[in-house]
């Protein structure tokens, strides 16, 4: 019974991923057409998935409601559904789906809008966390000040390529656009380039490991 | 046979799996001990967990919006997400801490997380402490998965904020909030361009591949712990790839040409 | 016309709903969160069903009967639902993780790797910024080395290493956060242009 | 003593106040253009010398791969693109490598009216819909345009458009105009068009992407525009006002907070206040 539990999935995850390396590395006919296939059905195993999303999200709104049964709670669990009904039957019913005017403009106002909005938010809290974070000094117990490297590091790069984006220090700086060009193409691409490196071997031994049946989350969770 | 411009590729492949052999048999020998610098991040998840409890606030794991990539080539940052959810799980199931898990968008990873959480409690042996209703779910893409979580930030509070994984557009408003709120941060991802939020939004960090080390440390499994010494004999083999690299251009040799095999 | 402004009008109270959080956490932000969460799942849960209409149902009808794995597959999801049979949702799982597997290893092996190296050889030889270049990648990926702890030549190593990583992170973060001005302008010039100028002309 | 909850209250208060002073600046200039200063660089005065020094007449293709979510960054290159090459009277083959760009081409051109240049469809300008081009498309496109499209984006068979009935390959084309949004594209136009045929290329694309195009300058691209601001610096160069001016203003005025706030926080600590 164990088997069919663990043994089986994880033979069944190496045989698969071995066979794609085969395709990879050679020429062999079979596994280039194994290949297609896997590839192919992978986005049919994951789409049929999409519901377990609706599902678990319905069901965190009605534990929430029925613990702490208040208004603001109320809204929480009706408004997403009426939204979901909203967008879903649209999309459904109209000639076209989601091509149709109707859901491009229901997209186009709520959909992309939010997005963007999104992005924008992102504007702020990463500008309060750069006023945070590029400190140059700090005062140490003594009332001494200690000076941070790394932080000295990080502001150079991110306030000089900052103001060779805003025109007006365009102007009025001579040099910064070239300043900024260079540390985007120098020092940038060489610390960038080891933590790619460093990050892909990290990213291969765990490939391998998960291969070799050994990796926790794939091998041992039921 | 062996497709051609795929040699150079099949050659670090293979000491890559010749180095998994070599420490996997390493590892039955239960004298064994390898060295491995320490990673400052991994005590104050214990720290962050503690004072979650204190504060009678939860604890929070998220792992990217789109943080549940099973078979693209993100598939590792994955598994390793999984990892820290799973130690971090049994150590919220031990301290009597509430862990409420942000799922990413993608839905076919819910099956493998909740395998993970569920998991972890009955490992930690509190299996009634386990609640389906504190994985939750945003729906489609970043901007609503941010949203929601700057939500659950607001209206439950934060003790500590764990997120590892796969990081696009969302980390600069999640960490920031779990900050704001007063919560503990700690963070990484394999994502290089995506590292800078973390490093300057959370109290401690994993930059880039430290994701991969600190996920073997935590695990305290030998077998997961030979992770970071294949890595090191990885980067080992990249210095000399980029010595003889540099030697055989300076004598003419068209390096171009030898590294497209 | 009325539709434009109406839309422009739902599209401003969603973009005040998403900023007012900024402010704190109100009843308007979590009714935009609730609505935008709503949408997209019915977004998403649509474009997937098309899809697996299109590349799955429609070659089963055709009477290509191997695609009834997939689909199947795709719903031994759920068992995960019931705590008796969860564990057959490992075996779609297994499946993703295996092609998942198998393409990051082909895709990272050259892309992330050989032609990182290969670039950085090539630069060393073009000149100062060349050198530059080689001494960040020593010096960075020395920082990340585990089983040595970083004092005597390898910690001054690391430390100019971690130099290049900082303003790696430096011109990251500048880079994202123009963008994120960007965004932010046009949010506003969307509210002028498709709500406030309509609604002050008409 | 502040307890940890009143100091995070009294800095979240701080970074609210820096927060609203950004949003005032960025919403100043665009209800009130201020004009400040753009200056205009190397790479934008290229781009718009080599439309500028075409003949009359010569045939400029666009690729044109736009996304609908990144067209603040870009709205201003293609608004100042499309008019100084109208103005210049050159004509053009739009051909669309993204879903949305064949929507965003005809909303464009529906606000830059190219007939008021006296420009006719089909004779001095046509649209070829969207195709997923990708490299190999591009190759494809470059020896042999019927070999991708067969019609226009109304369904007119190439053969039937006066402009189209000559030019089937490079040989018809004096100038390409690149588009794209992911950074490593560029790589496919200097592969599959500069190195093989010596055809001269501008190029269209976000902020992000500009150091990663700017090597190949000026050897091989004869310009290039990058991000909003380089949309902006276009309008100033070719004399074509758009969008773009009002943005570079709420850019530079959105963003002073910012620097102020650095700089504060910076000296602060020597005026012995505490952090």
């Amino acid at each position: 019974m164990s088997a069919i539990r663990r043994e089986i999935p994880s033979a069944i995850l190496s045989l698969i991923g071995i066979a794609l390396l085969l395709a990879f590395f050679t020429t062999l006919g079979f596994f280039q057409e194994l290949h297609g296939i896997l590839t192919s059905w992978v986005p049919i195993i994951s789409g049929c998935s999409v519901g377990l999303g609706f599902l678990y999200m319905t069901y965190a709104q009605w534990m929430n409601y029925q613990r702490n049964k208040n208004l603001n709670n109320l809204i929480y669990l009706i408004v997403p559904l009426v939204f979901f009904a909203i967008f879903f039957g649209t999309a459904l019913f109209s000639p076209g789906n989601t091509n149709s005017e109707a859901y491009q403009w229901l997209y186009y106002h709520i959909y992309k809008n939010v997005g963007g909005t999104v992005y924008a938010v992102m504007f702020f809290t990463l500008a309060s966390s750069a006023i945070r974070t590029m400190r140059l000094f700090t005062r140490d117990p003594t009332g001494g000040f200690r000076f941070r490297l790394e932080a000295a590091a990080l502001m150079f790069g991110g306030l000089i390529y900052t103001m060779r984006q805003i025109p007006l220090f365009q102007v009025y700086i001579p040099g910064i656009v070239e300043l900024g060009e260079w540390i985007m193409l120098v020092p940038n691409v060489g610390g960038g380039r080891a933590a790619v490196i460093a990050a892909a071997l990290g990213a291969i031994t765990v490939g391998i490991r998960t291969l070799w049946g050994k990796e926790r989350a794939t091998a041992e969770v039921e | 046979m062996i497709k051609t411009g795929t040699y150079l590729d099949l050659l670090l492949f293979l000491v890559m799996v010749a180095t998994t052999y070599y420490y996997f048999s390493k590892t039955k020998d239960p004298e064994w001990k390898p060295f491995i610098r320490h990673i400052p991040a991994l005590d104050a998840i214990k720290e962050g967990v503690g004072k979650s409890v204190e504060e009678n606030k939860p604890v929070h794991f998220a792992m990217g919006a789109s943080g549940g990539q099973l078979y693209s080539t993100l598939v590792s940052m994955t598994l390793t997400a999984l990892a820290f959810l799973r130690y971090l799980a049994i150590m919220c199931a031990e301290y009597g801490a509430r862990l409420i898990v942000h799922m990413p968008y993608q839905t076919e990873s819910i099956p493998i997380i909740e395998g993970t959480v569920r998991e972890a409690y009955a490992f930690a042996g509190k299996p009634e402490l386990y609640r389906r209703e504190d994985l939750r779910y945003y729906g489609y893409g970043s901007l609503t998965w941010t949203q929601g979580v700057t939500a659950s930030y607001a209206e439950e509070d934060v003790g500590l904020n764990l997120s590892v994984g796969i990081f696009y557009s969302d980390c600069p408003i999640s960490l920031e909030m779990a900050h704001i709120m007063g919560g503990m941060n700690i963070g990484g991802t394999g994502r290089w361009i995506m590292v800078y939020a973390f490093a300057m939004m959370c109290d401690y960090v994993f930059l880039g591949e430290e994701i991969y080390a600190a996920a073997a440390q935590i695990s305290k499994d030998p077998i997961m712990l030979t992770g970071i010494l294949i890595e090191e004999v990885g980067k080992f083999f990249t210095y000399i790839m980029l010595f003889l690299g540099l030697v055989l251009n300076a004598v003419g040799v068209n390096v171009d040409v030898l590294f497209s095999l | 016309m009325a539709a434009d402004l109406i839309g422009g009008f739902i599209g401003t109270l969603f973009v005040i709903s998403v900023m007012s959080m900024l402010w704190r956490d109100n009843l308007f932000f979590r009714f935009g969160q609730a609505a935008i969460m709503g949408a997209t799942i019915a977004h998403y849960i649509f474009m997937n069903f098309q899809s697996v209409y299109k590349n799955g149902i429609i070659p089963l009808m055709a009477g290509n009967v191997m695609f009834v794995i997939p689909i199947l597959l795709g719903l031994l999801m759920y068992t995960r639902l019931s705590k008796d049979i969860a564990w057959l949702a490992k075996y779609p799982t297994s499946v993703l993780v295996g092609v998942g597997t198998g393409v990051m290893i082909t895709g990272t092996l050259r892309g992330q790797i050989i032609d990182q190296v290969k670039q950085t050889v090539l630069d060393a030889f073009t000149g100062i910024n060349g050198i530059i270049i080689l001494v960040g990648v020593v010096t960075a990926l020395s920082f990340f080395l585990f089983t040595k702890e970083h004092t005597g030549a390898l910690g001054t190593c690391v430390k100019i290493g971690r130099v290049f990583l900082m303003i790696s992170l430096g011109a990251n973060f500048s880079g994202e956060l123009i963008w994120y001005l960007t965004q932010m302008i046009g949010r506003l010039m969307y509210i002028l242009n498709e709500f406030v100028w309509p609604l002050l002309g008409a | 003593m502040a307890t940890a909850r009143e100091r995070l209250a009294k800095a979240r208060r701080f970074y609210q106040i820096i927060w609203a002073l950004c949003l005032i600046g960025m919403f100043i200039p665009l209800v009130y253009p201020l004009g400040l200063p753009v200056k205009v660089s190397e790479p934008v005065k290229d781009y718009y010398e080599a439309i500028a020094n075409l003949p009359e007449g010569s045939v400029i293709a666009v690729s044109f791969g736009a996304s609908a979510a990144l067209l603040d960054e870009q709205e201003a290159q293609f608004l100042a693109t499309w008019k100084t090459i109208f103005q210049y009277g050159h004509k053009v083959i739009f051909y669309c490598s993204t879903q949305d760009a064949p929507i965003i081409i005809q909303n464009e051109l529906a606000e830059v009216n190219p007939e008021k240049y006296g420009y006719v469809y089909g004779e001095d300008y046509v649209i070829l819909p969207y195709s997923p081009l990708g490299e190999a498309g591009q190759a494809a496109f470059a020896k042999s345009i019927r070999s991708i499209y067969s019609a226009d984006i109304e369904g007119t068979p190439l053969d039937n458009i006066p402009l189209m009935k000559d030019i089937d390959s490079y040989k018809g084309i004096d100038l390409l105009i690149y588009e794209y949004t992911s950074c490593t594209d560029v790589e496919w136009v200097i592969r599959q068009w500069v190195v093989p045929y010596k055809t001269k290329v501008l190029i269209m694309t976000l902020g992000c992407c500009g150091p990663m195009a700017a090597p190949y300058y000026p050897t091989q691209i004869q310009g290039f525009l990058s991000g909003s601001g380089a949309g902006t610096e276009l309008e100033v160069v070719s004399g074509n006002p758009g969008p773009g001016a009002a943005m570079s203003d709420a850019k530079n005025l959105g963003m002073l907070p910012f620097f102020i706030a650095i700089i504060w926080t910076n000296i602060k600590p020597f005026l012995g206040r505490e952090d």
